[in-house]
Parts: C-alpha cells; sequence; structure tokens
C-alpha cells in the first residue's frame, strides 16, 4: 500500500519534472534554430507556477471547473497505468492492471472531460477547436492504433510489461524487430503530442487558441500541467514498445530524449497543415504504410506458410 | 529611464484620489517574493494592435530582439494573458474593446502604454476621436514614450514591469479595483451609449467571490 | 380503474423477468398438421431474454405517463409478448411466429407517432416483412433439409444448400439489425417512433437481428469453415460479415455526425454500434462472440438510456433539433448526466462497460490476425467521439437557443428513473467487467460449446491478451480526481463565477443574446472537407430503393392498363386465349 | 314427425324460404329469416358432421334417367357448405344489425341472398353436370341482380357487366357441358369422370379448356378476371364480400372438383392452373398496389388471394390442397370482414376513397383496428389464421421440395403488405382531421366481431381444425373414392 503511494507520487513527480524539462528544451531548441537565445530551459516550470499562482480564475459553472480536473485526473490515470521501468518494482504504478489498448483510450479520456468544459463555457471558439481536436484524433487513431496493432500481434500480447520484456537486448528492440510499425506510427505520435504540424486545434491566430480560449488563471496552469505529463506517457509508452523500455530513469531519460529529439525534428521544419489536411494525410500516408505493412508482415507470411 | 516619482499635469487628479502605496502593508512572505519572482520570469502578452504602435511588437517577439528570453511570449485571449499592451492611440471605438479586454484579463494584470498617444494624445492631441489620456480609463503600470519608441525601449520597459512585479506592491490592478467608481465613470463619459453591460464589471463592487 | 390498469400494463412489462426466474423445462403447443411449437430457453436465449428483461420495464415507464396511448399499451404487451416467443422459440415457427409479432406490433406502435410519416412507416414494414419472408423462406428450405421445424444443427449440407441457407437467414437478420445497404429504414423510424418507444426499438428489438446472427453459425457449425476455408486466422467467410459490419459501422458513424436531430443522430449511431456486433460475429471466435454480447448489452443500456433522456429533452422543450436547444445543464442536470454516462458509454471509454466490450472485439481481432478490419473499426470508434460530444454538447452546453430550451424544467420521474437505474447498470459493469462475463456471457458461450472466458474475479476483465482491472481503474481515477480538485482548492486565489453566461472571450466584443454563438447544429460539418468523408455523406441508398418503388408503380400502372372497363373486350379476352390454346396446341402437333 | 336431415335441405331451404318470401313480408319475419336460414343451415351443417366423417352422404332424387339430382356431401364439400352457409350469416346479420341500405333489407334482396345461398350449396353439393350449370345460373343470376340492387347508375353498370360477362362464362360451360354428353352420354360426373379417358384427347382439349374458360371467368383466374374490380366496386361492400367470400369460393371448388374427378392423371392440368394461379396472384397484387378505391383495392386484394388458393390447390398434393382449403376458409373470414369493415367506413365517411379516409382510425377506431387485423390476416402474419393456412400450403411445397411457388407466394406477400399497409398508415394518418357523416349502429359490430374472433380463434389454435381439412383434401384427391362411392352405389 506505502509502496504503492510512494511510487504513484514518485511517477507524478517524474513525468513532471521530465514534461517541463523536455518542453524547456524544446523552445531552447526552438529558438536556436530560429537563431535566437530563447527562455531558460525552466521556463515551462515559471509559466507553470505563475498560472498556479495567479489571485483571480473566472469559471463558467460546475462543468466548467469539473474539466480541468478530469482531464487532469485522467493525466495522472494515464501516467500510472504506462510502466515506466522494466524488470523493476519502481515506477511501475498499476500497470500491472492494465493494457495497451486500455492506455490509447486512456489518453483520449481526459481531452473529452475537458471538452465538456469547454462546451459549457459557451464559446463558441473553444468548441470549434474541440471538434478540430477530435476530427484530428479520428485521422490520427487509424495509423497509430494499427501500427500498436502490428505489435501486439507481434508478441501475442496486448500487455505492456510483456511487449517490454521481449525486447532484451538491442536486436529484439521493436524499433528493429518491427521498423514499419515504428514508421507507421511516428507521423501520429507526433499529432497526438499536438505537436507542429498537427497543431491546428489550439492554434491562436486561427481559432482563438481552441479549447482553451476561456481558461485562465489556476485552470490554465492545470491544463499546462496535465498535457506535459500526457507527453512524457506517449513518450514512455512509445520507449517501451519500440525502445525496448528503460531499466532505470536515466536510461529512461535518455531514450525518451532521443525520441523526443526525432519527433522535435520533425515538427521543426513542417508548417501546419489544416485539419482535413491532417486527417486526409494521415489516411493516406501513414495507414497506406500500414496497409502495405500489413499486407507484408501478415497476409504474405500466411499464404506463403 | 523614465520612471513616474511625481505625478505631473492631469495625472495629479489621479494622484488625489492613490491611498499611499505604504499606508496598507502587503504581507510579504518567503513563498510571495518566490511566487512574485515567478511571475516577473512569465509574462504573457495579449498582442493587442490598437495603433502603429503595434508593428513594433513583431520584432521585439521574433529573432531579432527576442523577448522571450525574458519569458516574455504572445498570448491569444485576454483569459490567459498577465500583460495588456496598449500599442499606441485609441481611438473611441477601440477604448471600448480594450477596456473590455483589460476586464477579461485575470489578477494579476498590467497594461503597458506604448509610445507617446497613450500619454497625452501625442501627434492625434487635437484629434476629435482619439483617446488623450489612456490612464483615465485603465490604470497603466508602466510608459514607454517615443513616437513610436524603439524595441529596445520596449524591451526596457518590460524589464522595468519586470522589476515593479519582483518588488511587490500595488499595482494598477489593484488601483482600477478601488476606483472603479471613478474609471466606470469616466469610460461612461466617453463611452456613452457604446458602455458595455454592467455584468461585465459590477462584479468588482460584489467582492468578486464567486 | 385506469391505476389498476396501469399497474397491470407495468406487471406485464415485467413479464421477461418473471420469466426468466421462473421458467424451467418447456412447454409445446400444437399448430397444425403436425407442426408443433416447442418453447424451451437455451442460454443464449436467455442473454437476449435478460436484455429484454431489463428494458421492458424501463421503456415501459415513461409509456405510462399520463395522458397515456392505451392502444401503445396493448400493443407493447403484444410486442413483448411476441419477443419472449421468439426467444423461447425451440422450433422456428415459433421463431417466426415471434419474429412477425415483432414486426407488425412495432410497425403499429410506429404509427401511434404523431410525426411519422408514409415513407418512414412504408419503408419500415416493407423491410422488416422482407427480412421476415426471408427468414420463412429459409426456415422452408431448412424444413425441406431436416423433415422438421427443430432449430439444430445441420448434419451435413451441400455447398449449395449451405450457401441458400446462408443467403436467406443470412439478409433477414442482417435487414432487422440494418447493415448497410439494408439500413435504410431505421434513422427515419427510429427518428419518428414515439420518443419512449425509440428506445425500446434501438435496445431491444434490434437485438432480435443480432440473436439471430448468432444463432445463424451453430446452424451449420462445420459447414462455414469447410466450404470457404479460413483466412488468416478466423473463418474466410466470416471476414465478408466483418467487412459488411464494419463498412456499416464508419459509413454510419459519419452519418450521425452529419445529423441535426436527436434522434436521427441516435438511430445512425444505432445502426454504428449493430455493425460492430456484425463484425465481431463474423470473427466468430469465443473471445468476439463473447465481445458481440457484451456489446449487445452495453448497447442495450445506453442506447435506453440516451432515448430516454432524449425523450426527456423532448417532452420538455418541444425541440429535437440540435440547433434549438443547449444550456440544458443547469435545467435538467439529472438528464445530463444520463447523457453524459450513455455516451461514455456509447463511445467505449474505459471506466464503462463500453471499454471491456470494444476491448473484447478488439482483442479478438488481433487474435484473428484481421488488422486492417481493426483499423477500420477504430476509424468508426473513434469517429463516434465527435458526435458523442456534439450529442451532449448542443442540448446540455453552449446556449440556449430556444423560448423552449430557456424555459424547460427536469423531466418527469417516470423518464428520471429509467436514467437513474440505467446509470447504475453502467456504472456496476464498468466496475465489474468481469460481472458481465461471469454472469451472464460465458453460461452462453458454454451453451454455444466454446470455451469460456473466464474471470478471475468481478473486477477483472481476463483474456490471453490480457485484461484490466475496472476497480482499480475506477479507484486510481477516482483518487486521482479527489486528490487533484483537493490540491487546486487548497491554491490560494480567488474562483469567480462569470457574471453572464455571454462573459466570453469574444475578441474584446460582448456577445449578445442575437449572437450566434451556439455551435450545434453546424458541428461536424466541416469534416465534408476531408475527401473520403465528403464522399461517404454524399451517397446515400435512398435514392435507390425510391426508385425501386417508382417502378414497381410504374408496372402496376402498366398491369393496370389490362383492368379495362369495357365486357366485349374481357369477352374477346377469353376467346382470344381460348383459340390462341388450341391454335398453340394445335402448332404443337397435339390435334 | 322428424325430418330426415339430408343435404337436401341445403339447397331446399333457401329455395323454399325465397319463393315465400310474400309470406314472410307480410308477418315481419323478413330479416330474421334472411339471418335465421344461414344460420340453420350452419347447424345442419354441423348435426351432419359426424356422419360424414364416417363416409359421403349421397342423394339421388331420379327425375328422369340419366336425368336426375345427384348431392353429395363428403368431407371436402362439407368444407364448402359449412364455409357457405357461415359467411351467409355473417353477412345477413351485418345487413340486419347494422341497419343497412333499405335496398337490401327488401323483399328482392331477401329472395336473391337466399338464392344465391342455394345456388352456390347446390354447385358445391351436386353430383351431376347439368344440375351443376342450373345451380351455376341460379348463384349466377341472383348475383347479377345483387349487385344492380342499388339502381344508381354505377350499381347498374356493374350488374349489366356481370351478367354479360357471367352469361359469356355460363356459354362457355355449357358448350363443355354439351360436349361432355355428347362424347360420353352421361351427365353424372362419377359416371363421366369413369369415361372420360375414353374421350379422344383433342376433344378433352377442348372440353378441358372450354371449362376452364368457363369456369376461369367465374372463379377469377388471370386473363379472364377483368371484370371484378368494376363489379366489386359497383356492388355494395357486403354483396361484394359475399361475392368474394362466397360465389367464387364455390366456383374454385368446382373448378378443382372437376378437374380431380375427370381426370385420371391431373398433373398437367394441375400444372396449367398452378401457373394460372400464380400468374392471377402476382399481376392482382402489382395493381393492387396504385388502387385508390378500397372496395377495388380489396377486390385485387381477393383476386391475389383466389390465385394464391389456385396455386396451392392446383399442385395436388395432401398439404397444400388442404392448406388450400383452410385457406379459402380464411380468406372468406378475413375479406367478409374487410368487406364489412369497407361497408362501415364507407357508411361513415361517404367516400371509400385513399384520400378520404386519411386519419379515419380516430372517428372509427373499432372499424379501423378490425381492419388492421383483416390485413394482418390476410397477408398472413402471425398469430391469425391466414398464417396457419398460408404455413401449411409453404410446407406443403417445401416438403416436395419445389420451390418457385414458395418465392412466389412471399414475394406477392410482400407486394401486399406494400398496399395493405398504405392503407393501415393512412386510416391512422395523425394530420388527417375526420368527422364521421353517419353513424353506425353497435350492433353491427357484432359479426365482424365474430369473425374476427374466429381469425384469431383459427391462426392460435388451428389443430382445432385441421383434421377436417386433411379429410377433405384426402376426399377431393382420391379420385378412386369417390368413382366406387358414386358408381358403386349406383350400379
Amino acid at each position: 500500500m506505502m509502496h504503492a503511494v510512494v511510487d504513484s507520487l514518485a511517477m507524478i513527480g517524474v513525468s513532471y519534472v521530465m514534461g517541463f524539462l523536455f518542453y524547456g528544451f524544446y523552445r531552447q531548441l526552438n529558438a536556436r534554430i530560429q537563431r535566437r537565445w530563447g527562455p531558460s530551459i525552466w521556463q515551462n516550470f515559471f509559466d507553470n507556477m505563475k498560472f498556479f499562482f495567479k489571485s483571480e480564475t473566472l469559471s463558467h459553472g460546475p462543468m466548467f471547473f469539473f474539466g480541468p480536473m478530469i482531464i487532469m485526473a485522467g493525466a495522472f490515470t494515464t501516467v500510472l497505468f504506462v510502466p515506466f521501468l522494466k524488470d523493476s518494482t519502481w515506477l511501475q504504478g498499476f500497470s500491472q492492471y492494465g493494457n495497451l489498448i486500455l492506455i490509447i483510450y486512456l489518453l483520449v479520456v481526459g481531452p473529452l472531460g475537458n471538452a465538456l468544459a469547454v462546451g459549457s463555457s459557451g464559446n463558441p471558439f473553444g468548441v470549434m477547436g474541440v471538434t478540430r481536436g477530435l476530427t484530428r484524433l479520428m485521422g490520427l487513431e487509424v495509423p497509430f492504433f494499427l501500427g500498436l496493432a502490428l505489435v501486439m500481434l507481434q508478441h501475442e500480447t496486448s500487455s505492456v510489461h510483456a511487449i517490454m520484456a521481449a525486447q532484451d537486448g538491442l536486436a529484439n528492440w521493436g524499433i528493429v524487430t518491427n521498423p514499419v510499425a515504428f514508421v507507421v506510427i511516428l507521423l501520429p505520435f507526433i499529432a497526438a503530442q499536438n505537436a507542429s504540424p498537427f497543431d491546428v486545434v489550439g492554434a491562436p491566430v486561427e481559432v482563438y487558441a481552441g479549447p482553451r480560449v476561456e481558461f485562465g488563471g489556476r485552470l490554465l496552469g492545470v491544463l499546462m500541467t496535465q498535457n506535459m505529463m500526457m507527453s512524457i506517457a506517449k513518450l514512455v509508452l512509445v520507449v517501451d514498445l519500440f525502445l525496448g523500455g528503460a531499466s532505470n530513469v536515466l536510461v529512461l531519460i535518455a531514450k525518451a530524449f532521443s525520441l523526443f529529439l526525432l519527433t522535435t525534428a520533425i515538427s521543426m521544419v513542417f508548417p501546419r497543415l489544416k485539419t482535413e489536411q491532417a486527417v486526409d494525410f494521415f489516411w493516406k500516408v501513414p495507414l497506406g504504410i500500414g496497409v502495405l505493412a500489413v499486407i507484408l508482415t501478415v497476409w504474405l507470411p500466411s499464404w506463403s506458410a | 529611464m523614465y520612471h513616474k516619482t511625481q505625478c505631473e499635469g492631469f495625472q495629479c487628479e489621479q494622484a488625489m484620489l492613490e491611498v499611499p502605496g505604504d499606508a496598507e502593508t502587503v504581507r510579504e512572505g518567503v513563498l510571495d517574493k518566490l511566487i512574485a519572482w515567478m511571475r516577473q520570469r512569465s509574462l504573457f502578452v495579449l498582442a493587442y494592435g490598437t495603433g502603429c504602435g503595434a508593428i513594433e511588437m513583431r520584432p521585439l517577439m521574433t529573432s531579432r530582439f527576442d523577448a522571450e528570453r525574458f519569458g516574455i511570449i504572445g498570448a491569444a485571449t485576454p483569459r490567459q494573458a498577465d500583460v495588456l499592451v496598449i500599442s499606441g492611440y485609441l481611438a473611441l471605438k477601440t477604448l471600448r474593446r480594450v477596456i473590455r479586454s483589460y476586464e477579461q484579463m485575470q489578477e494579476p494584470k498590467y497594461v503597458i502604454g506604448l509610445g507617446s498617444c497613450t500619454i497625452n494624445g501625442g501627434m492625434y492631441w487635437d484629434s476629435y476621436n482619439t483617446v488623450k489620456q489612456v490612464d483615465r480609463y485603465i490604470p497603466i503600470d508602466i510608459y514607454v514614450n517615443g513616437c513610436m519608441p524603439r524595441p529596445e525601449a520596449l524591451i526596457e520597459g518590460f524589464v522595468a514591469l519586470q522589476q515593479r512585479i519582483k518588488q511587490g506592491g500595488k499595482a494598477g490592478y489593484h488601483q482600477y479595483r478601488e476606483n472603479i467608481d471613478w474609471y466606470k465613470a469616466n469610460q461612461r463619459k466617453a463611452l456613452g451609449e457604446e458602455m458595455p453591460p454592467a455584468y461585465t464589471y459590477d462584479w468588482y463592487h460584489a467582492g468578486g467571490v464567486a | 380503474m385506469s391505476a389498476m390498469l396501469r399497474l397491470l400494463f407495468f406487471v406485464v412489462s415485467l413479464s421477461p423477468t418473471l420469466l426468466l426466474v421462473t421458467w424451467d423445462g418447456s412447454l409445446s403447443w400444437a399448430l397444425i398438421d403436425g407442426i408443433r411449437l416447442h418453447l424451451t430457453l437455451t442460454p443464449l436465449a436467455g442473454f437476449f431474454l435478460t436484455l429484454l428483461a431489463l428494458a421492458a420495464p424501463l421503456v415501459a415507464l415513461p409509456m405510462l405517463r399520463r395522458p397515456c396511448d392505451w392502444p401503445s399499451l396493448v400493443l407493447y404487451v403484444l410486442l413483448l409478448l411476441g419477443m419472449q416467443l421468439l426467444l423461447l422459440a425451440g422450433d422456428f415457427v415459433s421463431f417466426f411466429v415471434g419474429w412477425e409479432v415483432m414486426t407488425w406490433s412495432s410497425y403499429l406502435l410506429l404509427l401511434r407517432s404523431s410525426r411519422a410519416d408514409m415513407e418512414t412507416s412504408q419503408s419500415f414494414i416493407l423491410f422488416n416483412l422482407a427480412s421476415a419472408f426471408l427468414l420463412l423462406a429459409g426456415i422452408l428450405v431448412f424444413f425441406s433439409l431436416t423433415g422438421d421445424f427443430a432449430i439444430r444443427s445441420l448434419a451435413e449440407p451441400s455447398l449449395p444448400q449451405a450457401l441458400t441457407l446462408l443467403a436467406l437467414f443470412g439478409l433477414a437478420f442482417l435487414i432487422k439489425v440494418g447493415t448497410l445497404p439494408l439500413h435504410i429504414w431505421i434513422p427515419s423510424s427510429y427518428d419518428q417512433a414515439p420518443d419512449a418507444f425509440s428506445a425500446f426499438l434501438s435496445g431491444s428489438v434490434s437485438k432480435m437481428g443480432v440473436y439471430g446472427l448468432i444463432l445463424l453459425p451453430t446452424l451449420f457449425p462445420d459447414a462455414l469453415a469447410s466450404f470457404a476455408g479460413r483466412f488468416l486466422n478466423g473463418p474466410a467467410f466470416g471476414y465478408l460479415l466483418a467487412w459488411v459490419g464494419v463498412i456499416t459501422s464508419v459509413v454510419a458513424t459519419f452519418k450521425a455526425i452529419s445529423q441535426e436531430d436527436m434522434k436521427r443522430l441516435l438511430a445512425y449511431s444505432s445502426i454504428a454500434q449493430v455493425g460492430y456486433i456484425t463484425t465481431a460475429v463474423g470473427v466468430g471466435s469465443s473471445l468476439a462472440i463473447a465481445g458481440a454480447l457484451y456489446l449487445a448489452l452495453v448497447h442495450t443500456l445506453v442506447k435506453v438510456l440516451l432515448f430516454i433522456s432524449v425523450a426527456g429533452i423532448v417532452l420538455q422543450t418541444g425541440q429535437r433539433q440540435f440547433k434549438d436547444l443547449g444550456r440544458l445543464i443547469e435545467r435538467m442536470p439529472i438528464s445530463f448526466f444520463g447523457v453524459l454516462i450513455g455516451i461514455i458509454g456509447l463511445a467505449g471509454m474505459p471506466p464503462l462497460p463500453g471499454f471491456a466490450a470494444k476491448y473484447l472485439v478488439f482483442v479478438s481481432l488481433v487474435d484473428a490476425r484481421w488488422l486492417l478490419l481493426l483499423a477500420a473499426m477504430i476509424l468508426a470508434s473513434t469517429a463516434a467521439f465527435i458526435y458523442c460530444y456534439k450529442l451532449i454538447y448542443a442540448p446540455f452546453l453552449g446556449h440556449a437557443n430556444s423560448p423552449g430550451a430557456k424555459e424547460a424544467r427536469e423531466a418527469p420521474w417516470p423518464y428520471l428513473v429509467p436514467q437513474v437505474i440505467l446509470m447504475g447498470l453502467l456504472v456496476l459493469f464498468g466496475l465489474f467487467p468481469g460481472l458481465a462475463i461471469d454472469v451472464l456471457i460465458d453460461p452462453v458461450l458454454v451453451g454455444l460449446q466454446m470455451a469460456p472466458i473466464g474471470a478471475e474475479s468481478w473486477a477483472k476483465l481476463t483474456t490471453v491478451y490480457g485484461g484490466y482491472d475496472g476497480v482499480v481503474l475506477m479507484l486510481v481515477f477516482g483518487i486521482a480526481f479527489v486528490l487533484v480538485t483537493g490540491l487546486f482548492l487548497l491554491l490560494r486565489g480567488r474562483m469567480r463565477r462569470a457574471g453572464s453566461p455571454y462573459d466570453l472571450s469574444f475578441a474584446g466584443e460582448v456577445p449578445t443574446a442575437d449572437t450566434p454563438l451556439h455551435y450545434g447544429a453546424g458541428m461536424g460539418r466541416e469534416l465534408r472537407r476531408i475527401p473520403l468523408v465528403g464522399w461517404i455523406l454524399r451517397q446515400g441508398t435512398r435514392g435507390f430503393y425510391l426508385g425501386l418503388a417508382g417502378q414497381m408503380r410504374a408496372a402496376a400502372a402498366l398491369l393496370g392498363n389490362l383492368y379495362v372497363g369495357r365486357p366485349q373486350a374481357w369477352i374477346l379476352i377469353a376467346v382470344v386465349v381460348l383459340a390462341a390454346s388450341l391454335a398453340a396446341r394445335a402448332m404443337m402437333g397435339g390435334l | 314427425m322428424t325430418l330426415p336431415l339430408t343435404p337436401v335441405w341445403f339447397v331446399a331451404l333457401p329455395l323454399l324460404l325465397a319463393f315465400a318470401s310474400p309470406l314472410w313480408v307480410r308477418y315481419r319475419l323478413l330479416m330474421p329469416l334472411l339471418v335465421g336460414t344461414p344460420a340453420l343451415l350452419l347447424l345442419l351443417a354441423f348435426v351432419l358432421l359426424p356422419e360424414v366423417r364416417t363416409g359421403p352422404l349421397l342423394e339421388t332424387i331420379v327425375i328422369a334417367p340419366p336425368l336426375g339430382i345427384h348431392l353429395q356431401l363428403d368431407s371436402a364439400s362439407w368444407i364448402l357448405v359449412a364455409l357457405i352457409s357461415l359467411a351467409g350469416l355473417l353477412a345477413t346479420a351485418f345487413i340486419w344489425l347494422s341497419d343497412a341500405e333499405p335496398y337490401l333489407r327488401d323483399r328482392r334482396a331477401f329472395v336473391f341472398l337466399l338464392l344465391l345461398i342455394a345456388g352456390c350449396n347446390g354447385m358445391v353439393l351436386t353430383g351431376d353436370l347439368f344440375n351443376l350449370y342450373v345451380f351455376l345460373e341460379i348463384a349466377g343470376v341472383s348475383a347479377y341482380a345483387l349487385s344492380a340492387l342499388r339502381r344508381d347508375a354505377s350499381a347498374l353498370e356493374a350488374g349489366l357487366k356481370y351478367l354479360i360477362i357471367g352469361s359469356v362464362a355460363a356459354v362457355f360451360f355449357l358448350f363443355s357441358v354439351v360436349l361432355i354428353y355428347l362424347q360420353t352420354g352421361q351427365l353424372n360426373m362419377a359416371a363421366v369422370a369413369a369415361r372420360f379417358g375414353g374421350i379422344p384427347a383433342p376433344m378433352q382439349l377442348l372440353i378441358g379448356l372450354l371449362m376452364l374458360v368457363g369456369l376461369g371467368i367465374k372463379a377469377e383466374l388471370f386473363p379472364f378476371n377483368f371484370w371484378v374490380p368494376d363489379v366489386y366496386q359497383g356492388s355494395h361492400p357486403v354483396l361484394a364480400g359475399l361475392f368474394s367470400g362466397l360465389l367464387v369460393k364455390a366456383f374454385l371448388f368446382v373448378l378443382f372438383h372437376l378437374v380431380f374427378l375427370l381426370l385420371a392423371d391431373p398433373q398437367v392440368a394441375g400444372l396449367w392452373l398452378m401457373g394460372l394461379g400464380a400468374t392471377t396472384m402476382l399481376i392482382a397484387e402489382v395493381v393492387a398496389l396504385r388502387q385508390e378505391d378500397m372496395r377495388r383495392m380489396l377486390a385485387y386484394s381477393s383476386l391475389g388471394q383466389i390465385g394464391l388458393i389456385t396455386l396451392a390447390l392446383g399442385f395436388g398434393m395432401q398439404a397444400t390442397t388442404a392448406g388450400g382449403l383452410f385457406h379459402m376458409v380464411n380468406h372468406t373470414l378475413v375479406k367478409l370482414l374487410l368487406f364489412l369493415t369497407a361497408a362501415v367506413l364507407l357508411r361513415s365517411f361517404v367516400s371509400a376513397r385513399l384520400a378520404d379516409l386519411a386519419g379515419a382510425g380516430r372517428a372509427r377506431p373499432l372499424a379501423a383496428a378490425l381492419f388492421v387485423l383483416g390485413a394482418l390476416a390476410v397477408m398472413g402474419l402471425p398469430p391469425l389464421s391466414g398464417f396457419a393456412s398460408k404455413l401449411w400450403i409453404l410446407k406443403g411445397f417445401a416438403e416436395a421440395g419445389v420451390f418457385w411457388p414458395v418465392a412466389l407466394i412471399l414475394l406477392a406477400a410482400l407486394i401486399e403488405a406494400g398496399y395493405y399497409f398504405r392503407w393501415i398508415k393512412v386510416l391512422y394518418d395523425p394530420n388527417g382531421d375526420l368527422k364521421a357523416a353517419a353513424p353506425v349502429e353497435r350492433m353491427a359490430y357484432v359479426p365482424m366481431g365474430v369473425a374476427a374472433g374466429l381469425i384469431i380463434l383459427l391462426g392460435v389454435a388451428p389443430f382445432l381444425v385441421d383434421d377436417l381439412f386433411i379429410e377433405g383434401a384426402q376426399t377431393l384427391l382420391d379420385r378412386g373414392a369417390a368413382l366406387s362411392a358414386v358408381l358403386g352405389a349406383g350400379s
């Protein structure tokens, strides 16, 4: 019991710290690419704390207040159901009670809860943003889930633990044994992180910050926090599935960071897509690769056998 | 660097309304200092292009002057913003929007008046349609004068604002809250029929506890 | 008198429950010429009887509200009796009798609505009767093979026989569940049926088609696999069915998103959900059948809940279009929670049992290695989030858009009680995903001679592909929620309630009641710009069926010209026919 | 003194009562006797039932050999006789109880109705071809007169048309009887049947075709049934119900009685008749889709059902034949119910057109409900009697492994649903705002209720009567037994 509590707090702490540091790094890197100095690596932490200590917060009613609470609880739950380490009793959370499909769905629970809050604020721009988000989700989930299904099929389980355990040694990493699946999920993964070029959902100049338009003060702080934690959960999940997991925190950070670097490098150089362009893209390119992958790795072997 | 130390001209009218800053001692614990430090490190600016000064905001935010290294970045909606930059002259039409945006920002919030127009109407001093003294309508924390001031001056203004935040004490939004009747009377005089509906500000009287 | 009749009606609506509790052994009733109706209760039928027992009294409650429509009540009782007969059927004749009684009584119930128009009612009854007659044809073919009407597996049908049977039965059941080209009767009839009865149509009546679909493979256990072979790790024939189901779900989901009427949206969503069930039946493995049954359970609970909530909204506001509603959350909070729980179940979100059902189906698809189907199904179930959001946003959130919505009050208790019960059931099954497996589904699987799923505890859903623990999930989420809220409230600072619903961040403007702020009607419209979705939304089968009806009428006109009103023509024809027959005979050399 | 209970009464009683009608007018007994006669006949039929089930009752009244009146009451004709009496009872009861139009309640109507019943009974019972012709004419003439009773343009037109086509049919039939007599020298059916095989094949064909055309016109088979809608529409709905429920059934029975009796191998003729039946059924159902007048619609529906019965009887298997006979009974009940409903609606709303009946279900809920019941039964939806008989027929086809009739019957039922449910929808149209023009006697619903009750009873518990139909079918199909019964007794 005590172990579970401490472990959970540790996971939440780790994901939060990793979250703001990674995002701080992202802003730094972005600045350097644009030939400026950029903010300090702690900037996200400052922003977040500033919002948490705003002295005034506007609410549009109970549902508006509970939305961010739901999304935050969803982020905690997601983090706690993703195993951070393998072969360790620490940073496991409640992951043995869950599985890959559950995690994929948990990733969506919070945002949908928040969508209710956005709706109850009555701001049409917020709802417009939510619709765009859901549309993008519809686009990205298909190839994303197809890639994960390829992994599930490869290991014949939906348990993240089992998939991690099967990848001992560099040669058995998912990215080596099942590279197509990694390619299939990579771009949808970037979209799932709400990163450029798929970040039209909250685009400030297009939909007036989208879903967050009415959130300010401490509620916005909550939203920022959960965003950082959720990103880390997704990163760790992909690390678990394709990069063989990690046996200690340092390795975890290293692997997650390298993956983050890869996605950042991609998202830095592409301009923003419109929602329908993004969806169409997902259904053509990553899904096309996915279909090819299914034909190559599932159909052909069964026919030749 | 110009700091407002004593009132001149019309500003004296406001100074008479002000309670001396140290009459009410603000509780300053370690946490408050820490919070104040975080606040000044992270200023979200409502990029509201009211006048020609808005053109100076772009170089400020982009690579040449890179305001982000001070933690200053743009915010899309007033709900998320900490600083409202009134970038130049205000017409009566825009004044209403500025007031509305200012009231929608969540405390602590600050206003920077950019350019001479915000101080005394600047080159529009005799226009029938331009607001001459912006701080009759909303409280201005920092003026950056010039026509137009260069981004360096603007950065200086921001840094000055950061320093004031770090020091703590009363800011413009306290003043607005305390003298709301005076501000509203001025606004009503200027806007007349166009005054925003009462629900947008009557919570200032009610103490604003939800 | 009236009160007694109401009570009697309610007791009759409990009859599936009573039947479930008291039924033992079997019953038989002679019909004609040696045809006997045998009534027994198989585990599979027992499962669907449980669903009926859940839905029947809950739908009966709102129907009892004064002033109640007595013919509707009588028809509802008939419908219930028909469905019970259908489920108890041990032979095809009683199955058919139950099926038909269900069909016509539900049609007559549909007519009780003041909104039912000719096209809807005709399409409803014609499609359902076509289904019934196909079923009857199948039954007769089956009879000619076995020599009696008992429902049992066929020993060794030849390929054409099996194909004929499969086509007849399959079409009959697919019309009933409403898979793709055969779905046209569903949306308008669910929309136009009396509001409470729509819940029953979607929640229970459509399940009878599912019952048939699951029953169908048991008729020829080996034949299916043997003649079509296997595709990857599942039956090849099922692959076809599964695609039919998935395409149905995808198309119906997009159609649902584009609807502007609450009940039509729910109708399309119903088609989509049943499409998932069809897919699962197509996979046919033990996991998949468990998933199909689970989906059927969840769909019954959710659709009854949602339709009753919507019926309450329509009752209180008089509006059913998304554009006319809004901000009912403050006026109808219990209905809001009803719809909220309903859409969480509908979307298959984790804490509620919808997820458990979808999990089983997904895993069974992975197990069968049918990944493309899985991808298409994911498309449908994520696109479903959009209409789920539309369903809760447009009536309950945003801004009230009509006088009815501005002045509505909470729905009366006959609408609320079923909602509360159903919410409770959904949460219960969500907490204990193994409960439904252990109590409801495993007996059916054993009855179908399949491997049971098994549940180590009621809180856990376990499959060979891993599982999850509903109680832990709910606890973690709940504790996190309480913790987050508590911590948040501990932070310093004021919470301020917006002074008005129009106190919005609106580009410095102050919106008024005239400003078009409600996004309910247009939501999802922009999806048309996605090429695939736009293409799907432009297609429709209505034109085809209208054309068919038009051709039929043209043929009727043409043939009607034969029936002229001139006696000389009649005599002429008689003589000519006589002469022609004789001449023909003479030409053939007979004379 | 006890009156001998013999089949003669089925013909004699209505004839006697009809001719003594002035007496009844004087004593105001017209209506009670009109209803009482079929009731008595029905009672008589049930009294005779146990005897009939042991063997056929034969009754010969010799006039001058070979002329004579042969009456034969066997299990098959018993069904028809009982049906005719029942249908007569229901229709006349409706006329009495509903306080129907005066022209249906006066002496002429009384005479013609009883003559119609006598003629039909005679046709069904007779074992003699010439008597058959006579009864056919009696029934026919009374039917023409009945349809023209109303004395307005449409009724007179209907009567005239009926008269013309009916006479032509009678001529065709008479030709065939004459030819048979010339060829065999016999008019007794059994005797003719024994020698029919000896007639040269072309002559057989000619006789068969003449008979087919003659009886086909009367029995409303496809290329000969164009007169039906006009006559049914022009006549009072009760009379149309009687024609459809009673007269046509008698003709149809005669047709098949002759086919099964005369032909040693009814296969060929059976196939022809099945073809005719199927065509009749499909064409009538399709045409009915566009009918805007309830009486016309019911007429086409009636044709469709006749086609179905022909299809079933023509197959000549025991199960289909029994089912066909059962369907005759059901169809009579149902059509009578529907036509009586039409009568009620016509009376209430003056018009029987689709457009004028929108929303009639609220003004006349009971009538509309009975219409729905009848419509469901006629489409063969369980648990009503139409289902039991249709299932029986279909089962017979399935047992024999012949599936094209099954497909056609189901297709026809679907088309039938297309128009019946259109009518039902219109009757319950929520937007129609109808006010009843004339009141309807409550008692008028009694005969309709009885018919509806029978429909439900026969649908839920058809096993009560299925023995009768099996025996009837056996009698109808067993040519050898029929011949030996008559000839053996006669020789």
